[in-house]
């Protein structure tokens, strides 16, 4: 009973934070709106005994798009000649839904009333047992590998799914370098308390990406989760005016950016020739070729959420070489 | 009969809610919004339906899926976020220009 | 129920009541200043409190000691994001509210 | 010469151009070179595919060696192939124009998108599976409105942040129909699920969604809004491939959805969807015929064709193959004419610097290979024997006329007259003399090729629609035993 009461509020609370994350009228607010929506999804996560999805909403959903959110939101401030500092100060001119008489607007909802009932039927109406996949992961999960099934499906069973995955977030890059940049910014002083506070976590976040990599092939956790703590843990150092040496800028970034897409390439390969078949590994090695690929693409995910996040937040472009280490 | 169906039925919500944030908004960053929150609701669905076998055994391909999915929701996102900067930076202002003058 | 458990529910009740405590300051009280005060005062221990009494639950030394590092990370992040929720407000010129 | 057809094919199309891509990455300074033995690389990679399809049949290959519905199947039939021959060729093509119309700064930025493109395709036509095409759609898209927004241009910026809303909410839409059918059936995999699956409340909603969801990425009407302006101001290579590709793409996911899942039971939302079309067939065209911009014209002119596409579903009662047979040849014969189109356009606008309709400017006399591009291409638009596109629309015609579909019929027919209108619209400009006289630029040669190659490309494909069939056929026999489905009138 009091699960179901628990259930519902989270349901409830969930639909509600959306409304409000998407109508209010002060962008700022709608995006910390967001956030906490993002942690409330986490929380339904954990609920629907999903801990590897709610490892992953917590830290990219809400954290990384939060912050990608919240830098774009700067920026736009600053471009558009607005006060970027107070928390009101993204009234938008269009903030209310424009144009559109009473009778479309009735008509509109009265539409997305009717799909929602639709899809309501149409979920209502699936079997109220069914297993899935599940049987068939749990008799292969002993030849996969690793012990914790979520990861057996992302690297072995659906691995080439991750394997465009990777290339995904690679075409994510190229997609924001090809755009060419914003105009570079002045960099604001930090506080010096950011800076103790980046100093200290780092440590703290790449052992936690470790421990995530190193217990995802048996527990909660693998390379999406740990890149993307990484990537927080770059995010942070960026946020407190770090920022990497040129050099570094070259081919050290190309490089750990391509990692995981071309450890994929070159197993994918090395399979075919072997193997005869594309991605298949053999059972004895199969835990040692995950952990390999998994590393690297932790090392991918990390550095692409983090470029990403730099292209939005302080206009860097690609070798463009100008923000020197402070 | 679990939760499963509960959480389904707000994944339908939200998914509706950002269809019609995705239309009536004219604020691209709103626009942005309202396609995360309908693929958090559809992630909702996703994994929510994989838990009707019971408590114990879920059933974990949704669950590899929805993680795929965050991280092609986060590289969207940043995509349109930097589109939409580059789009103020040339217009002066975060909306959709009308469709084309000719 | 063993005593530890009696222990533990406790400890969550009085938890629970510094982080109602936290969150009625947060929407009440009357400035940015007040309300980070509400918050990081009232969850840091309410966190606390939980963490101990799921320590006595932990199965091994070794659980205990990730709660409680866990405990650590949330005080010492809350407390600089405090400073700079804080410092930021008053850069920005926010009145701090007397009365 | 059997050690050469032991090469799985369909896994190197994948493989060949994502290497490249990530060569593009880490030496930008090889971005073209790469690029173009990539795309070389596949087209023989489709060949050899080919030869294997017809030496043995089907193609199926299980990704990591799991099977469905565990693992991910890899899949080619004669439809997939046709349409992977279609990417081949079309996007050597547009390769090689590509090669001299960027300058070396896009040229690091185009190739390295282009090819994670190419490759995208590969894998989506290859795909036996509806969340791996999910994954592909979004690479695809991805890819596609990064390409769009090139030029940095305001305009260029605006078409590509629609496009990518609308392909995203297409994406997400597709995505819930996918979770439905997934716990409806318990499989992502086509064949599973085409064994699995009754007409019930979540089959159907999952059906609608996909549908809307695909038909929004194909730009039906009246979901087109966001072609025009996304495919008008994108760079001219970029335009083909969108226009020719990747329109297809998600076309062929829907095609492919109906013939094995939906088909047996849809029969009222096959109406809707060939009415949709009909819609297009007129609205584009008269959109077309109103432009006073090349390129703007050569978009909606896609709106239109496209919705000759969507006309094969409710004539499609004919049976499974010949239905499959006339939308991948449609398919081909108008990513060949449309490519030809837009890099024809390209090559005017590089030359007057305008793509001002009525300022041509006799452009006939000083660009003739491109002139005769544009013309050509535009004899199969408009659907005049021997092209393509009059094979294709004369085989649509004769199943409207053979169902007593004459409202259809008419519609094509109609269709073909206001295509008339708009290419002869820009023919006869492209003769007469402007008022005021412009400078011209010179365009390279290979440029004014690659445009006349493909145009020719479709006339020589109306002389080999039988070739096309067979292909399609010889599947048929397979697949029926396969799989066991056979979409009865």
């Amino acid at each position: 009973m009091l699960q179901w009461a628990f259930d519902t509020m989270l349901g409830f609370g969930l639909l509600w934070l959306a409304w409000r994350a998407l109508n209010s009228s002060d962008l700022f607010k709608a995006i910390v709106l967001f956030i906490a929506f993002g942690l409330l999804m986490a929380l339904a996560w954990v609920r629907l005994n999903a801990p590897d999805v709610a490892l992953a909403e917590a830290a990219i959903g809400a954290g990384l798009t939060g912050a990608l959110l919240l830098a774009a939101l700067a920026r736009l401030g600053a471009m558009t000649d607005q006060n970027v500092s107070g928390a009101s100060a993204y009234p938008v001119p269009s903030a209310q839904p424009p144009a559109g008489s009473h009778f479309s607007r009735g008509l509109l909802i009265l539409l997305l009333s009717a799909s929602v009932a639709g899809m309501a039927y149409a979920i209502w109406s699936l079997p109220s047992y069914a297993t899935g996949l599940s049987m068939d992961v749990a008799a292969h999960l002993d030849d996969s590998g690793v012990g914790n099934p979520v990861t057996a499906v992302l690297l072995n069973f659906r691995g080439y799914d991750t394997m465009l995955e990777m290339m995904v977030l690679l075409l994510a890059v190229l997609g924001v370098w090809s755009l060419g940049g914003l105009q570079q910014q002045p960099e604001k002083p930090v506080a010096a308390v950011l800076e103790t506070l980046s100093r200290f976590l780092t440590p703290v976040f790449i052992l936690a990406a470790a421990y995530l990599l190193w217990v995802g092939a048996d527990a909660p956790g693998g390379a999406f989760q740990a890149g993307s703590v990484l990537g927080a843990a770059g995010v942070l150092l960026l946020l407190s005016g770090w920022r990497p040496r040129v050099r570094l800028m070259q081919w050290p970034l190309r490089l750990a950016l391509t990692a995981g897409a071309g450890a994929f390439i070159l197993l994918g390969l090395l399979t075919l020739l072997l193997e005869k078949q594309f991605l298949t590994y053999p059972v004895a090695q199969a835990g040692r070729m995950i952990l390999l690929l998994e590393s690297l693409a932790t090392v991918s995910i990390a550095v692409t959420l983090a470029i990403l996040f730099l292209s939005v937040s302080s206009g860097h472009k690609e070798k463009s070489g100008k923000g020197e280490k402070k | 009969m679990t939760n499963a169906f509960l959480y389904a039925l707000a994944g339908s919500g939200l998914f509706v809610l950002g269809l019609h944030a995705l239309v009536m908004h004219a604020h691209v960053l709103r626009k942005i919004l309202a396609i995360n929150v309908m693929g958090s609701g559809v992630f909702l669905i996703l994994v929510a339906l994989a838990r009707r076998s019971g408590e114990t055994t879920t059933d974990p391909v949704p669950h590899a899926m929805v993680i795929t999915g965050i991280v092609v929701a986060v590289s969207a996102t940043a995509l349109a976020l930097a589109l939409m900067l580059k789009l103020a930076e040339k217009s002066g202002q975060a909306v959709l220009p009308d469709k084309h003058g000719d | 129920m063993t005593a530890a458990d009696y222990v533990t529910a406790c400890l969550f009740i009085l938890g629970g009541i510094f982080f109602f405590a936290g969150t009625a300051g947060l929407l009440r009280f009357p400035d940015v200043y007040t309300r980070l005060h509400a918050l990081t005062k009232a969850d840091n221990v309410g966190l606390g409190l939980i963490v101990a009494g799921l320590a006595l639950q932990a199965e091994s030394w070794l659980a205990a000691g990730k709660l409680l590092l866990i405990w650590l990370l949330v005080l010492f992040a809350g407390a600089c994001v405090a400073h700079l929720v804080a410092r930021r407000a008053l850069r920005k010129g926010t009145r701090i509210w007397t009365e | 010469m059997s050690s050469l057809l032991a090469i799985d094919w369909g896994v190197i199309a994948i493989l060949l151009p994502l290497a490249g891509g990530t060569a593009c990455v880490l030496w930008p300074a090889l971005s073209k070179p790469a690029g173009l033995i990539s795309v070389t690389g596949v087209v023989l990679a489709i060949a050899g595919l080919g030869w294997r399809i017809m030496e043995n049949g089907i193609y199926r290959h299980a990704v990591g060696g799991w099977g469905a519905p565990l693992g991910i199947d890899l899949f080619a039939d004669g439809l997939s192939l046709i349409m992977l021959i279609m990417t081949a060729l079309v996007g050597l093509g547009i390769s090689f124009y590509a090669r001299r119309y960027f300058s070396p700064r896009d040229a690091v930025r185009f190739w390295p998108i282009w090819l994670f493109l190419l490759a995208a395709l590969n894998a989506l036509f290859l795909s036996a599976d509806i969340f791996n095409l999910y994954v592909t759609l979004e690479m695809t898209g991805l890819a596609a409105v990064a390409l769009t927004a090139l030029t940095g241009r305001i305009d260029a910026l605006g078409g590509a942040m629609r496009y990518l809303l609308a392909t995203l909410l297409g994406s997400l839409a597709y995505l819930l129909g996918v979770a439905l059918l997934y716990h409806d059936a318990g499989s992502v995999d086509i064949a599973t699920l085409a064994q699995r699956i009754q007409p019930n409340a979540a089959v159907w909603t999952a059906l609608g969604l996909m549908s809307a969801g695909l038909a929004l990425k194909t730009a039906l009407f009246p979901l087109s809004f966001w072609l025009p302006p996304a495919h008008a101001s994108a760079p001219a290579p970029v335009s083909a491939l969108l226009s020719a590709l990747v329109v297809k793409a998600s076309f062929y996911i829907l095609l492919r959805l109906w013939l094995e899942l939906f088909g047996d039971f849809a029969q009222g939302a096959s109406m809707l969807l060939g009415l949709l079309g009909a819609a297009a067939i007129l609205w584009g065209s008269l959109q077309a015929l109103r432009q006073t911009r090349i390129k703007l014209l050569v978009a909606y002119s896609t709106v239109a064709q496209i919705g000759y596409l969507f006309l094969i579903y409710p004539l499609a009662s004919a049976g499974n193959g010949i239905a499959a047979g006339m939308a991948a040849y449609l398919a081909f014969s108008h990513a060949l004419a449309k490519s030809a189109m837009f890099l024809a356009a390209g090559n005017l606008m590089l030359f007057g610097g305008h793509d001002r309709i009525a300022d041509l400017d006799r452009a006939v006399q000083r660009l003739p290979l491109t002139v005769a591009a544009f013309a050509l291409a535009g004899v199969s638009i408009m659907g005049l024997p021997p092209s393509s596109g009059f094979v294709g629309k004369w085989l649509l015609l004769d199943a409207a006329m053979s169902q007593g579909r004459w409202d259809l019929a008419v519609v094509m027919i109609i269709g073909g007259l206001l295509a008339a209108g708009y290419i002869f619209k820009v023919l006869g400009y492209a003769f007469t003399q402007a008022e005021v006289p412009h400078d011209a630029r010179a365009v390279p040669a290979g440029m004014e090729w690659a445009a006349l190659l493909l145009a020719i490309g479709a006339i020589l494909l109306g002389f080999m629609a039988s070739e096309i069939f067979a292909l399609i056929a010889v599947d048929l026999v397979v697949n029926a035993d396969e799989a066991g489905t056979v979409w009865t009138a």
